[in-house]
């Protein structure tokens, strides 16, 4: 049998994936009016991701990944406040806090099985969203966080009212950590976090440290979503409580499941679908728009198990097998 | 004899995929079938047919007279079916003695019956189901199907992980079951000189096919024949 | 200071017991079932609508609107069991999470329709009303009356589950739906009359808090929180567990929050995620 | 000229959706009372749901409908950190942005482009810590929600109550996802004041209010004082009988004995029928209000500097009673009224006896 | 002692008032084909699991050359040499056989630390998978999704994996459980033939297949040590034939 007839995790590029990037680079030019948009689709795409690794390859579900988002946010966010609005380091700063917190947090996450992970990170975020209320003085409370004076990017590019910087900011910080966690899910170490997943009591038994494989991941996933984070309050100027909000980690969940799980692109996809049909229906109907978007979640899932993805894959399959017959 | 089971062209397969081709036979009241074939010819995949969880791509199973072929699984099981899944499928949230009293049915089998065959699962009848050797788990899922006081017993590789005295045990009452109570039974086996001793009649499935269709008897006498249908090729 | 603790013991034993009554119904659903309805709370809505309806509207007595708000709750269960949820039993836990989030969006939205955004009168008979006074201390009239409730439901769903035979039909039909159907369970039966059970209980649950709680279109999401605390921390599919879990929730919360008003919000999250450490699988464990 | 497009973001959906709803009827009542054109300018309005929670989103709709739909006034805002956060659009921009409802005070320090048509919290807690006071109510507990307007609240209330001789017992914070009351009620009936100060994000005052009469606080001999939020008009159906009694301070009742509310909420009942106007409606009708003077007072010049300009320092009669908008702080001046909910006609409201007049936001600390 | 001799002193297990293994005290050397065998429910089972760390004894020391490695995780056990099998399939259901192999390859060769590789790129570790599968007949299957395989190659997946991770003392739990008797004499033959100093231990009912490979056998009834012996003493023990073999005609 050669080589290339074997079915192994790899990240060669697909045609659909160049054409994929190319959207956002053309909605650039395209829809100019919907930079924001599109630019804030990115971030939460990039704070989808980040749980995509822990949901959909170690299958670790949480609730309160926001937590997370939610310090990155506040990192970047009081750096700015107290005169550090250098963008890029910033993001550093958010990811090395979110990480720190995360790997933590891990420890208590990574024993027990779904409900109990479910809560425990769920009880986490809320704790730490009480926590930043109480902690008014620094975070600002309910009222945000708000004062923060950001650098130009690489000390040239302003951040404008159009949102073209903040844009290409968001795509490139997006694409560079697309790339990275690409090949990370197509490692050895990847391949063992699906391992856990599809067998984790078969995993000691080869020799693997579980706990650790678990942590490890948690704490990358929860570095990103702090990028995630620090993104959304530089590219706003400004930070709500909301970033550590219940409601915020059971959108993303939302938006992974209905991308699809496990296949990285499903959290793009996912934060698209969902936002753009958010902010479209809800210009359609301010009041009652809740029961469209929850009519297509039903939709969707009673025509597209795994999400919009795992249906598609499913009707390619159909016809490949259809070609084939 | 009263026809009982008669599978008239059956194509069946999970989802789109096929395993099962063309399969056609007959059983009467009282008889009894050994199934053999190497590993994934499909002897699993006939006996869940019947028990309506395969698709049903094309062909007919009569049973009883009526075709069943709409009727869904639970109906089977209570019209006379009676399942021991080659996976074992314990209910973990049951104990042992739930598992019995949840499907059982009127009828000669009775609590006090299976446990006097298998004395063992009495000692542990207060266990759950998934904390049970696997042995006492193979004897469960054959307990649990008596319960349900078939008409016919589908038997997949019920000796497996048995110690060889409850084997022996069993064949005994297999035996007992076919010959005094006119129970019919299909056995799928892996030792299938132990089938083909148990039974009247033997099919040979490959790949989804019956290649050989005879009284068990002779084909147990044609050693060189049995070695060449279900060893490896 | 006997008598403030003792007070506090009684408020706490009351709340536990309002959590435990609005949460009973999703340990049915996703405890027995394993069925993550987050839908849940939209089924505890529709029971308390249909009780401030029939209170205002048209003015039946408390007790009465009870079994129909459960009835109400029940049959839009047992109609959505059979067009819709059934279809996704086999599903991953993440589609039933979007399926159900999805059915909570709409009722909300629904709600908001035929309700409007603003928050609904309940107005309680006299008789709940006010304190009784009992050997020296005030207890509220309606804190005993769900104390009383839930020491019914309690009995009336541990007698159904763990010692009928449909209960055990019910375990069986969850653990393994292809064996059950094989052994000749009716498992399609089996789960619509689960789900009919788990959804009416929410009604009930709904209607027995509304007058603490209130009742908005938010409910169903303003209060998902608590439902999972309790079941996640009672241990999903026993009645046991979470009856608990309530009544340990809502001791510590309401000591916490009398003697440390200052980290009061902390307590229940805490002590929910310390439980979740020392229990993962909750404190009474109904799958070995 | 072209027409002028407003772009009005409220929160039409999520927890705090009445608030829009109210803003929304109320804009609409106005447009249907005035016509759509002023000093030959055809207004629009655009509105945009932002949820009510996350300030990137309302901030987002700001740029968008700044960018995108090219509204020269923005207007709305439910709560204090979605202003916060439109507040840089608005300057960037240049538009006037007029707060309907948020009611932190520095709000209008965030940009010189921002307008306020509401109130102010401190504005509406100060008049009751005086009022009690001076009606023998010597201590008192305060009990508020843990979060910013609480704390802000809590501080100009024990403030002015401290000031005017008053004594603080305690100051109690519930967390603000908080079903049951009981502890702290508890813990104020052990505590024995003459009176609980209460601030409750409205919607929770109905729980506090029907389980303070439960407890049987009131038979204790403890009063019940609070900011109108708590007896927001909206919500008075749903408080019922339990509201009777408790003495409030605020800008706005829909009893006000004033012909113009009582046009005002007979013409908006009879268009949102079952629905009560309430301050966040009063609010948005006044922003209407001050668009209107100020148009006319530019001819129908729209650009953001002149606007504002001839915004500030505009009086007129609310239907809340007289209103300034102050030159120096584009703040909202007016009266604020002490009232007591009384069984009326149609339900229970909070019927004015006192006032405090012309009332400036005294601010927090 | 050699460095690989496993040893057990006294090891029980208990759940409740139900005793699985009663003071089991065995000896293992170094390239020893030995078999436990007894009734049903009778704790090998459980024997393996308290050996690999699967479930903590309730008393007793298990000893890996002198060591005492009781309290030692699953995983670290592994490390030292130490594999186990299932009883009941534990696979990686989604994956394909190559990859569930392929997995075990780099568990053993330490590299589930490097994440800036990909799995395709790692040509030795593919390559010695392809081996292993081969040898246990199963090239076809390579890109096959485990779940939807028959049960009987499920089986030789569940023995795949563990000998990815080359060990020298190797516990196998009814290996040959639903492979035909003619391929299950196969399997034990690639066992066979693993380097003379592996230990191998295994379970099985099969009395031809103990009968023919094992050097040694234990005899466990009710959680304890029955006896232990060469397979004729075994045979002819007429306890073993009341409690376990019955009127087999073995061999
Ligand atoms: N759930 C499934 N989905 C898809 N294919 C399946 C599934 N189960 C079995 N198959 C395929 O069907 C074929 C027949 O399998 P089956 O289990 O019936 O074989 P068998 O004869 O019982 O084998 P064994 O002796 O190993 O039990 C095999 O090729 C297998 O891969
Ligand atoms: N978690 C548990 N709780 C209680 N009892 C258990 C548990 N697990 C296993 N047992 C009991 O321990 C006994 C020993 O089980 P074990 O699996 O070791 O048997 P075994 O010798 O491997 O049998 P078999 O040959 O049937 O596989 C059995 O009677 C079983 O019921
Ligand atoms: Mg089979
Ligand atoms: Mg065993």
């Amino acid at each position: 049998m050669t080589k290339t007839a074997l079915r192994l995790p790899n990240d060669r590029w697909k045609p659909l994936e160049f054409a994929f990037w190319l959207l956002p680079v053309a909605s650039y030019f395209l829809f100019p009016d919907y930079l924001v948009l599109v630019s804030q689709i990115m971030i939460v795409g990039l704070f989808a991701l980040s749980l995509d690794l822990i949901l959909g390859y170690a299958g670790i579900v949480s609730l309160g990944h926001a937590a997370f988002f939610g310090l990155g946010a506040y990192t970047a966010g009081l750096l700015s406040v107290h005169g550090w609005g250098e963008p890029v380091s910033g993001l550093f700063a958010a990811a090395l806090v979110a990480g720190v917190v995360g790997f933590i947090v891990s420890f208590l996450v990574v024993r027990g099985q779904d409900l109990a992970r479910l809560m425990v990170t769920l009880g986490i975020g809320l704790m730490l969203f009480e926590a930043a209320n109480k902690a008014a003085f620094i975070t600002g409370g309910v009222d945000g966080l708000s004062g923060m004076v950001m650098g130009n990017l690489f000390g040239v590019f302003e951040f404008d009212l159009y949102g073209k910087t903040a844009f290409w900011y968001s795509l490139g910080v997006l694409f560079i950590l697309f790339v990275a966690m690409r090949r990370l899910v197509n490692s050895p170490f990847g391949l063992s976090l699906r391992g856990i997943r599809e067998g984790g009591r078969r995993m000691p038994a080869i020799g693997a440290n579980v706990d650790r494989r678990l942590v490890a991941i948690f704490t990358v996933s929860a570095a990103i979503a702090g990028v995630a984070g620090a993104l959304l309050a530089q590219t706003t100027q400004f930070v709500g409580l909301d970033v550590l909000g219940f409601p915020r980690s059971a959108e993303l969940l939302i938006m992974l499941v209905l991308g699809g799980t496990g296949r990285l692109y499903g959290a793009l996809i996912g934060a698209a679908v969902f936002m753009v049909a958010q902010d479209y229906i809800s210009g359609l109907d301010p009041a009652y728009w809740q029961f469209y978007i929850g009519l297509l979640l039903v939709l969707i899932v009673l025509f597209a198990r795994g999400g919009i993805l795992g249906g598609l894959e499913k009707i390619v399959a159909r016809i490949k097998r259809k070609e084939a017959a | 004899m009263a026809e009982l089971l008669a599978l008239d062209k059956v194509t069946a397969g999970y989802g789109e995929s096929i395993v099962l081709e063309d399969v056609s036979f007959t059983m009467n009241e009282g008889d009894s079938l050994a199934l053999l074939g190497r590993n994934g010819v499909g002897k699993t995949s006939l006996l869940v047919t019947l028990m309506g969880l395969t698709r049903l791509h094309k062909g007919s199973i009569r049973w009883g007279g009526a075709d069943i072929a709409r009727v869904p699984t639970y109906k089977r099981s209570r019209s006379g079916l009676g399942w021991v899944p080659q996976e074992r499928h314990m209910f973990p949230s049951l104990t042992v003695e739930e598992h019995l009293t949840v499907v059982a049915r009127p009828g000669p089998w009775t609590l006090a019956k299976v446990y006097e065959i298998f004395p063992r699962l009495h000692e542990r009848r207060a266990n759950m189901g998934n904390q049970l050797s696997g042995g006492e788990q193979q004897m469960l899922a054959i307990a649990r199907a008596l319960m349900t006081n078939p008409r016919i017993l589908l038997l997949d590789e019920p000796m497996e992980g048995l110690a060889p005295i409850i084997v022996q045990e069993l064949v005994r009452v297999i035996r007992r079951l076919v010959a005094d109570e006119g129970m019919s039974v299909i056995v799928v086996e892996q030792h299938a000189r132990l089938a083909l001793s148990l039974t009247s009649r033997a099919i040979v499935l490959d790949r989804g096919r019956i290649v050989h269709d005879s009284d068990s008897a002779s084909l147990l006498a044609d050693g060189e024949k049995l070695d060449r249908l279900v060893s490896v090729a | 200071m006997i008598g403030n603790f003792i007070g506090v013991l009684f408020d706490g034993i009351a709340y536990g017991s309002l959590l435990f009554l609005i949460s009973v119904g999703l340990s049915v659903t996703m405890g027995l079932m394993n069925f993550i309805n987050l839908a849940h709370g939209a089924f505890a809505m529709v029971g308390g609508y249909v009780c401030v309806t029939l209170l205002s509207k048209l003015g039946l007595p408390f007790l009465a609107t009870l079994p129909l708000a459960f009835l109400a709750a029940a049959v839009i269960g047992l109609v959505l069991e059979r067009t819709l949820y059934r279809q996704l039993y086999k599903a991953t836990h993440l589609d039933q999470v979007l399926f159900s989030i999805g059915l909570t969006f709409m009722a909300v939205a629904g709600a908001t329709f035929l309700f409007g955004p603003t928050q609904q009168p309940v107005n309680l008979p006299d008789w709940l009303r006010g304190q009784v006074h009992v050997l020296g201390l005030d207890l509220g009239s309606y804190r005993l009356f769900l104390i009383a409730v839930v020491v019914l439901v309690t009995l009336g769903l541990y007698l159904l589950i763990e010692r009928t035979r449909f209960g055990a039909q019910i375990r069986a039909s969850v653990d393994n739906q292809t064996a059950a159907a094989g052994l000749g369970i009716n498992v399609s039966r089996v789960f619509s009359l689960t789900f009919a059970l788990g959804s009416g209980l929410a009604g009930l649950g709904g209607g027995l808090g509304i007058d603490v709680l209130g009742l908005d279109p938010s409910f169903p999401v303003k209060y998902m929180v608590y439902f999972l605390l309790v079941v996640a921390v009672g241990g999903a599919g026993s009645i046991k567990g979470p009856l608990i879990a309530a009544l340990i929730l809502g001791v510590f919360d309401v000591a916490g929050k009398y003697y440390v008003p200052e980290v009061g919000a902390f307590v229940i999250y805490t002590l929910m995620v310390v439980l979740l450490i020392l229990f993962p699988f909750g404190l009474v464990r109904r799958k070995a | 000229a072209e027409p002028l497009k407003v772009g009005l973001i409220v929160p039409m959906s999520g927890p705090f959706a009445s608030t829009g709803r109210q803003v929304d009827a109320a804009v609409k009542l106005f447009l249907q009372q005035n016509g759509n054109t002023v000093a030959g300018r055809q207004v629009q309005v655009i509105l945009k749901d932002d949820g009510g929670v996350s300030p990137d989103v309302t901030k987002r709709l700001a740029q968008e409908l700044v960018a995108r739909d090219k509204v020269q006034v923005l207007a709305g805002f439910g709560l204090t950190p979605l202003a916060f956060a439109a507040a840089p659009v608005a300057t960037q921009a240049k538009v006037p942005m007029i707060v309907m409802n948020a009611a932190t005070s520095i709000i209008p320090q965030r940009s010189p482009y921002i307008v306020r048509t509401g109130f102010t919290l401190a504005q509406v807690t100060a008049p009751m810590a005086q009022w009690a006071a001076k009606n023998k109510i010597k201590s008192v507990v305060t009990f508020v929600s843990d979060y910013g307007p609480g704390i802000d609240a809590e501080k100009v209330f024990i403030k002015d109550f401290t000031k005017a001789g008053g004594k603080i017992i305690a100051s109690l914070r519930a967390p603000l996802r908080n079903p049951d009351y009981s502890p702290f009620l508890a813990r104020v009936k052990d505590a024995k004041p003459d009176a609980l100060f209460v601030f409750v994000p409205s919607g929770e005052g109905a729980a506090v209010l029907k389980q303070f009469t439960d407890r049987g606080l009131a038979q204790a001999g403890i009063r019940l004082i609070a900011t109108g939020d708590v007896l927001d008009d909206d919500l008075m159906p749903s408080i019922g009988p339990a509201a009777l009694g408790v003495v409030s301070s605020h800008h706005y009742s829909a009893a006000h004995p004033s012909p113009e509310n009582k046009a005002f909420v007979a013409a908006f009942t009879k268009a949102n029928p079952g629905m009560r106007p309430n301050f966040h409606a009063v609010g948005a009708y006044d922003g209407m209000q001050l668009l209107w003077a100020a148009l006319k007072k530019t001819n129908g010049n729209s650009e953001g500097p002149k606007l504002v300009e001839a915004m500030k320092g505009q009086s007129w009669t609310s239907v809340r009673g007289p209103v300034t908008i102050d030159p120096a702080t584009r703040d909202i001046v007016q009266n604020v009224y002490i009232r007591k909910a009384e069984q009326g006609q149609g339900g229970v409201f909070n019927v004015e006896f006192d006032k405090v007049e012309k009332f400036k936001d005294p601010g927090v600390e | 002692m050699s460095t690989n001799t496993l040893r057990t002193e006294a090891l029980s297990k208990q759940w409740g008032a139900f005793k699985a293994n009663t003071d089991v005290s065995l000896t293992f050397e170094p390239g020893a084909r030995h078999a436990l065998i007894g009734p049903n429910g009778a704790g090998k089972t459980t024997f393996i699991n308290l050996l690999t760390g699967g479930l903590p004894p309730t008393s007793g020391k298990v000893y890996l050359g002198g060591e005492d490695i009781t309290k030692l995780p699953q995983h670290q056990r592994v490390k030292l040499g130490m594999t186990r099998t299932f009883q009941i399939n534990t696979l990686f259901a989604g994956m394909t056989v190559l990859e569930s192999v392929v997995l075990a390859i780099c568990e053993r060769r330490g590299l589930h630390t490097t994440w800036w590789k990909t799995v395709e790129k790692h040509d030795d570790v593919v390559e010695e998978a392809m081996e292993l599968l081969a040898t246990l007949k199963l090239t076809k299957e390579a890109n096959s999704i485990t779940r939807s395989m028959a049960y009987g190659k499920q089986r030789l997946v569940e023995i795949a994996l563990a000998l990815a991770t080359k060990p020298t003392i190797l516990l196998l739990d009814e290996p040959a459980a639903g492979i035909p008797s003619a391929e299950s004499k196969e399997l034990f033959e690639v066992i066979a033939a693993l380097p003379r100093d592996v230990t191998v231990l295994f379970i099985e009912h099969d009395m031809g297949l103990v009968f023919r490979f094992a050097d040694r056998i234990t005899v466990l009834v009710g959680g304890k040590v029955l006896t232990e012996g060469t397979p004729a003493e075994i045979a002819a023990d007429p306890r073993v034939k009341e409690v376990y073999l019955g009127e087999v005609e073995h061999g």
